[in-house]
């Protein structure tokens, strides 16, 4: 497990030092390129909650993603436009300031998970990856036929929302922002992994028959661990938003919860790190792949391929040798 | 809405799921006998159509375009599934799930790198151009009535498959106990091969009469997939049956929507908010419908429980 | 009935045309074991996951320190104190021995939606699930992989786990499968200990063992109990030895 | 120069150069000797390749025909992905450094790009995409539209359906804001009262239970907006039905790439276009020629757009330097360059003001193509040009 340990601290130094150099050396590029992944990565670590630790596999979490950008687009688009959002029964005001978008991000997204969840926890295997995708599609076709929010074209936002004493239309600041929410994400998530309700959560995944007989419900025990898988992929959501400052339909696609579980695949399904190593790699191939050759997908497929066939337990799997518990 | 539109529009919805359904059977074959979710379903499909697209462009005949989309699909299907698919049986359903991701990405691109950017020609041919009149009045396409009655033929042979012949027996046994049809020494790797080419060659049959009325292109079978995942889980996975009534639903449900929702809107709201109401709720009828039936039955309506 | 802990009264249950519960009425006494035997397909697994929880019978009610629990859950049971152990063991293999015990104290404690203080630094639960652990003599092996357990220890740890919840009486489904004549002998020693804890519901398939042990003996054939008393009243039963211990014999 | 950081384009790029020099363009002679560095972002993988492709070609063929060393152009594929547009238009401005962008095919990324890029200093210029919001309150000084905006096709297609005197059409586009604008831009030049109005679901594919609804209805043509692979669906299964009102569609439907596909169902089925293959002028020609020489296919819509908007940005460099973005801008404006649709100007909303012809399927030898049959809208500029303020 030690080896796993160095592992982590070495992306997180990566994560660090990358960016920075990138910014000194006059590469704003590169600090984008960090930001997209560092954003991936938090949502990554979302799904990995109900995914990897508790087995759930939704195939549904652009949901999230998607409600998060969008409370940013309509929140910063009202701001904007200075017009109110509601007026009655009392007025509820559009809002540029990063802090207040994210927890209405977050709120939001919650409570569509609490949603979802609550239906479709009733369901296992594979009809809970289908139900979940079917929620996914309900507000992709929703998001696309709905006018008042620029329907299929997206919402367009000039100006980067704000964050108190800083200047996130710089890179590097807003990249930092983005950096410290992923590690309080990852530090939220290795405490819930090691309390009771993580050893509740993932015994339910190892047997569920064992977690119910000693008394623990296992559908409410699900049902948090989705709730707040929910919400930090739904913040994850509202920072990429503000990163293209720019929210479309397609960020409810299931190309994009399909993304998210390949983040964590490549990276290690249950392991702390893995959706952000994950998420690193992916744009990182898609960043060189790119540029390789117009058939592109063709590589990324045959990788991606190559690591479920032949890296089981993702990358971290394979550097950290040691099966840790959470696998499966 | 008139009785006859009604009855045209039953019609309508009765052919999509019947499409549907050879898509969806081989889904849920696959999944019944190995317990493999293939996302990669979608790809034969669409391989399925440039079969056909190739084969009816250089020979000009409908019929064997249509048998080029059974072979090539279940070639290649047989293909996949002795190099790539075999190893995933015994994995976990999100490894699957990736896996024939992977596999979506790798189809797609190697299709376009073949048969280039735009969209391949295939047409109905000319002994079922145009249209019938059905006892009462109703015209209706000939070609659309065949693939009503192709579907169906397809159906029963499916069910008559798995219920009376040996093939069929090993299936079943298959489903239930994949060491027990080891044990009676049946070669469980050639079954495995033979259930997924079959998988393949319907929806690539299906791909191709299709793709008589629609557009042969790149990502075609996507959309499909997902229609073909929803009928299933409807119907519940495994069943065949299920895959029927859950096709059919399915297609009803999705013509009978946009054509009934915004005239039902339109009777209490303005017209053109109506519109937009009615086709916004009718693009999202099937998931509601799926939602609504895992609520009162989690493993759908023909699922074991 | 005072002295009753768990009583079955009249439960019926049936799959299609098949009646696995056909009226079974039992009940289960402080300080006692009492085993339910029955030929395979006699219905005991069906009977168990109704007491249990995991599954509701057609009618009939199950009544547990006098409360009907007929409309509560697995979970609700085992909160209420009903211990339970499996026929095949239901453990989280990957987790250690330690940890597995942990998830019953959890259970017991009522702490599940703790989600910020590690259990593996909990005082309470890990003096709950040690204790535990030593009384089913596990305690050296606390940090082994479950996975990697013989098969006696498993159900060893099986029983701690049960232990954890304080249980007011236990259900255990088979403890003697697969274990040798030691390990047999010592889990009958340790079993007519805890029996004076809380009374066991014991199906098992090693006559000898229910022999040894049971205070009470029930014998299920076809979804029905067709007789109950002490050990000599049911090898003296008739209708058992036809019924079953023929069938046994003749075997 | 020419240099791509995508290698993808070398092969093409090799062949374009070898290319005679065609036509008289600006040359480094000129003397505003500006290097010029292009970001072209496009569609090149997916479902909706072939659009991005033509663009491409048609812009590199224009590019290598001009010789000029001093234009360096980047392209890149957003595989029609929003977000990737955005973190490619990112990257094209922060490290690659690039004066202009151009290339996206759909609103919904341009919408995504174009306000940033201008907000940022740099100059947007549209080979496609028109939406109403750019054209209208939301113009810019920096963005040009080379193509048309996105009402046009359908004004004159429903100006076209008056014209023809049909008074009660039934039009059907998906529900999404292009649909919606396709219809409302139809409704707008269109005198009679549509018999019905449907929108459909975004990639929808099967339209049975729409062509029911028209056969069912009384109206008189019919008229689409269905790009892509939806309009294929439509026509081909619209033509199997045996509903003999003449439909009326912009040139999406109807354009080279994707006409093959389409086949016979769409013979004789009028579209409207600003540009097509047999427009008579000298540019046009030789465009044709090359591209079809170069590439071994006709060249499509978009590929003349794509080519022209490669022309409008040699013609401003040989007049300004890029980095005086007030003196390229209003070189830009002048569209001082030889169109192959002819004549050419930008209105003051920087969206072009040009003649919309109304075109006739037809089949030559084993192709389907088009050929014009009429004018739809004259010197025609959009409706959305008063709001805007420039």
């Amino acid at each position: 497990m030690l080896r796993e340990r160095y592992i982590n601290l070495i992306v997180l130094a990566l994560l660090l030092v990358v960016p920075a150099h990138a910014y000194v050396t006059g590469e704003p590029f590169t600090v984008t390129l960090a930001t997209r992944a560092v954003i991936f990565a938090l949502a990554g670590v979302g799904l990995n909650l109900a995914l990897g630790q508790g087995g759930l596999v939704s195939f549904g979490h652009a949901a999230y993603f998607g409600v998060g950008g969008y409370v940013m687009g309509i929140l910063a688009s009202h701001a904007q436009n200075y017009e109110p959002i509601l007026q009655v029964p009392f007025l509820i005001e559009g809002t540029n300031a990063m802090p207040v978008i994210w927890l209405v991000a977050i709120v939001m997204s919650a409570l569509l998970a609490l949603l979802v969840g609550a239906l479709s926890l009733r369901t296992s295997g594979v009809y809970f990856i289908m139900v979940t995708l079917a929620f996914g599609q309900m507000l992709y076709y929703f998001t696309i036929s709905w006018p008042a929010y620029g329907g299929e074209d997206g919402l367009s936002i000039y100006v980067r929302n704000q964050f108190p004493g800083l200047n996130t239309l710089d890179p590097i600041q807003f990249y930092g922002i983005c950096f410290v929410l992923l590690c309080a994400a990852l530090f939220l998530v290795d405490r819930i992994n090691k309390s009771p309700f993580g050893l509740a959560l993932n015994g339910a995944h190892q047997n569920e028959e064992r977690v119910q007989t000693v008394g623990i419900n296992v559908y409410r025990v699900r049902l948090v661990a989705f709730v707040i898988s929910g919400a930090i992929t739904g913040l994850a959501g509202a920072l990429f938003a503000d990163l293209n400052r720019f929210v479309s339909p397609t960020m409810f696609s299931w190309q994009i919860s399909g993304e998210i579980m390949i983040f964590i695949i490549l990276g290690g399904v249950g392991r702390l790190f893995g959706p952000v190593l994950g998420a690193a790699l992916y744009i990182l191939l898609e960043h060189f792949l790119g540029g390789l050759s117009e058939y592109w997908f063709i590589y990324l497929g045959a990788i991606l391929l190559g690591v479920v066939l032949f890296a089981k337990g993702g990358i971290i799997g394979k550097l950290a040798k040691r099966e840790v518990s959470h696998d499966g | 809405m008139n009785t006859l539109l009604l009855i045209e529009q039953i019609l309508n919805g009765l052919q999509f799921g019947v499409m549907l359904f050879l898509m969806a059977a081989g889904l849920t074959l696959i999944f019944g006998v190995m317990g493999l979710i293939n996302l990669a379903h979608g790809s034969l499909y669409m391989i399925g159509a440039f079969a056909a697209a190739a084969v009816a462009g250089w020979t000009g005949n409908f019929f064997l375009a249509l048998i080029a989309s059974l072979v090539a699909a279940a070639i290649v299907g047989a293909l996949v599934e002795l190099t790539i698919i075999r190893r995933l049986y015994a994995r976990d359903h999100l490894e699957q799930v990736l896996a024939t991701f992977a596999l979506i990405l790798i189809f797609s691109e190697a299709t376009r790198w073949i048969f280039g950017s735009f969209p391949l020609f295939l047409n109905v041919p000319e002994v079922l151009k145009g249209s019938i009149t059905l006892p009462g009045g109703i015209q209706y396409s000939l070609y659309r009535l065949t693939i009503i009655g192709i579907g169906l033929a397809v159906a029963v042979g499916l069910f008559l498959l798995i219920s009376k012949t040996r093939v069929g027996m090993r299936i079943r046994a298959g489903e239930n106990d994949r060491e027990m049809i080891a044990a009676l020494g049946v070669d469980i790797s050639v079954l495995y091969t033979m259930v997924f080419a079959l998988g393949a060659a319907l929806a690539g049959l299906s791909g191709a009469l299709v793709g008589a009325i629609q557009s042969v292109e790149v990502g075609m079978g996507e959309p499909v997939l997902i229609l073909a995942f929803v009928v299933i889980v409807i119907g519940g996975i495994g069943s065949i049956k299920g895959a029927f009534a859950g096709a059919i639903l399915v297609g009803l449900t999705d013509t009978l929507g946009r054509t009934m929702l915004p005239l039902v809107f339109g009777s209490f709201m303005e017209a053109s908010a109506a519109t937009t109401v009615g086709s916004a709720l009718a693009s999202m009828l099937i998931y509601i419908l799926m939602a609504g039936v895992l609520l009162f039955k989690p493993t759908g309506l023909f699922g074991a429980t | 009935m005072t002295d009753s802990i768990l009583s079955v009264r009249n439960i019926r249950k049936s799959f299609g045309a098949l009646n696995a519960s056909d009226g079974i009425s039992l009940d289960l006494r402080q300080g006692e074991i009492h085993a339910l035997i029955g030929p395979n397909g006699a219905g005991k697994s069906t009977l168990i996951k109704q007491i249990a929880g995991g599954l509701r019978p057609d009618s009939g009610s199950i009544e547990f320190l006098g409360n009907d629990v007929t409309r509560l859950n697995t979970a609700q049971r085992a909160r209420r104190g009903l211990g339970r152990t499996f026929q095949i063991s239901a453990l989280a293999m990957e987790y250690t021995v330690l940890e597995n015990a942990v998830l019953g104290a959890i259970g017991q404690s009522g702490k599940v939606f703790r989600l910020f203080t590690p259990a593996m630094k909990d005082k309470a639960l890990l003096d709950r699930a040690r204790e535990s652990l030593k009384r089913v003599g596990l305690e050296a092996q606390e940090n082994a992989i479950t996975a990697e357990l013989s098969h006696g220890q498993r159900r060893q740890l099986e029983v701690a786990v049960a232990l954890t919840l304080a249980p007011r009486a236990f259900l255990m489904d088979e403890p003697m499968a697969g274990m040798g004549a030691e390990g047999s002998k010592a889990l009958t020693e340790f079993l007519q200990e805890l029996k004076q804890e809380a009374p066991i519901l014991l199906v098992e398939h090693d006559m000898d063992a229910v022999f040894a042990c049971a205070d009470r003996i029930s014998v299920l054939v076809y979804g029905k109990i067709i007789a109950t008393g002490t050990v000599d009243d049911i090898r003296a039963n008739p209708e058992v030895r036809v019924a079953y211990l023929g069938e046994e014999d003749a075997i | 120069m020419i240099s791509t950081k995508a290698k993808l384009t070398l092969k093409a790029l090799g062949t374009v150069t070898a290319v005679a020099l065609a036509m008289a363009s600006p040359t480094l002679a000129d003397g505003h000797g500006g290097k010029v560095k292009v970001g072209l972002i496009t569609t090149l993988t997916g479902g909706g390749a072939g659009l991005g492709v033509d663009i491409r070609d048609g812009f590199m063929l224009a590019i290598g025909q001009s010789g000029n060393e001093n234009i360096e152009v980047v392209i890149e594929d957003d595989q029609r992905k929003p977000d990737v547009a955005v973190q490619l238009a990112d990257k094209m401005i922060q490290s690659e450094k690039v004066d202009i962008m151009t290339g996206i095919v759909w609103s919904n990324l341009a919408m995504a790009v174009a306000p940033a890029t201008t907000a940022q200093g740099k100059f947007y210029i549209s080979a496609n995409a028109g939406p109403a919001q750019l054209a209208g309150k939301g113009c810019h000084e920096n963005y040009f539209n080379v193509a048309w905006q996105n009402d046009n096709l359908h004004e004159a297609a429903g100006a076209y359906a008056t014209q023809a005197g049909y008074k009660n059409s039934f039009i059907l586009a998906p529900n999404y804001p292009a649909g919606k604008d396709a219809l409302t831009g139809y409704k707008r030049m269109f005198e009679g009262t549509p018999s019905g109005e449907l929108y459909t679901k975004l990639g929808q594919t099967d339209y049975a239970a729409e062509i029911a609804q028209i056969r069912a209805s009384d109206a008189d043509s019919v008229y689409f907006f269905l790009p892509g692979g939806m309009g294929i669906s439509f026509l081909k299964q619209y033509a199997d039905s045996g509903i003999d009102l003449p439909v009326v569609g912009p040139a999406f439907s109807f354009d080279q790439g994707i006409l093959q596909a389409v086949g016979e169902a769409a013979l004789g089925v009028k579209n409207t276009s600003q540009w097509n293959k047999d427009l008579d002028n000298a540019a046009n020609k030789a465009f044709v020629e090359t591209f079809q020489a170069e590439f071994g296919r006709l060249p499509s819509l978009y590929a003349s757009q794509g080519f022209d908007t490669a022309n409008l940005i040699l013609s401003a460099m040989a007049k300004a330097d890029v980095k005086d973005a007030d003196a390229f801008r209003a070189a830009l404006k002048e569209a001082d360059f030889e169109s192959v649709r002819g004549d050419f100007k930008f209105g003051n909303n920087h969206h072009p003001i040009q003649n919309i012809y109304v075109r006739e399927v037809i089949k030559e030898g084993d192709v389907y193509t088009n050929k014009i049959i009429s004018t739809g809208l004259t010197a025609h500029q959009d409706v959305y040009a008063a709001e805007c303020k420039m």
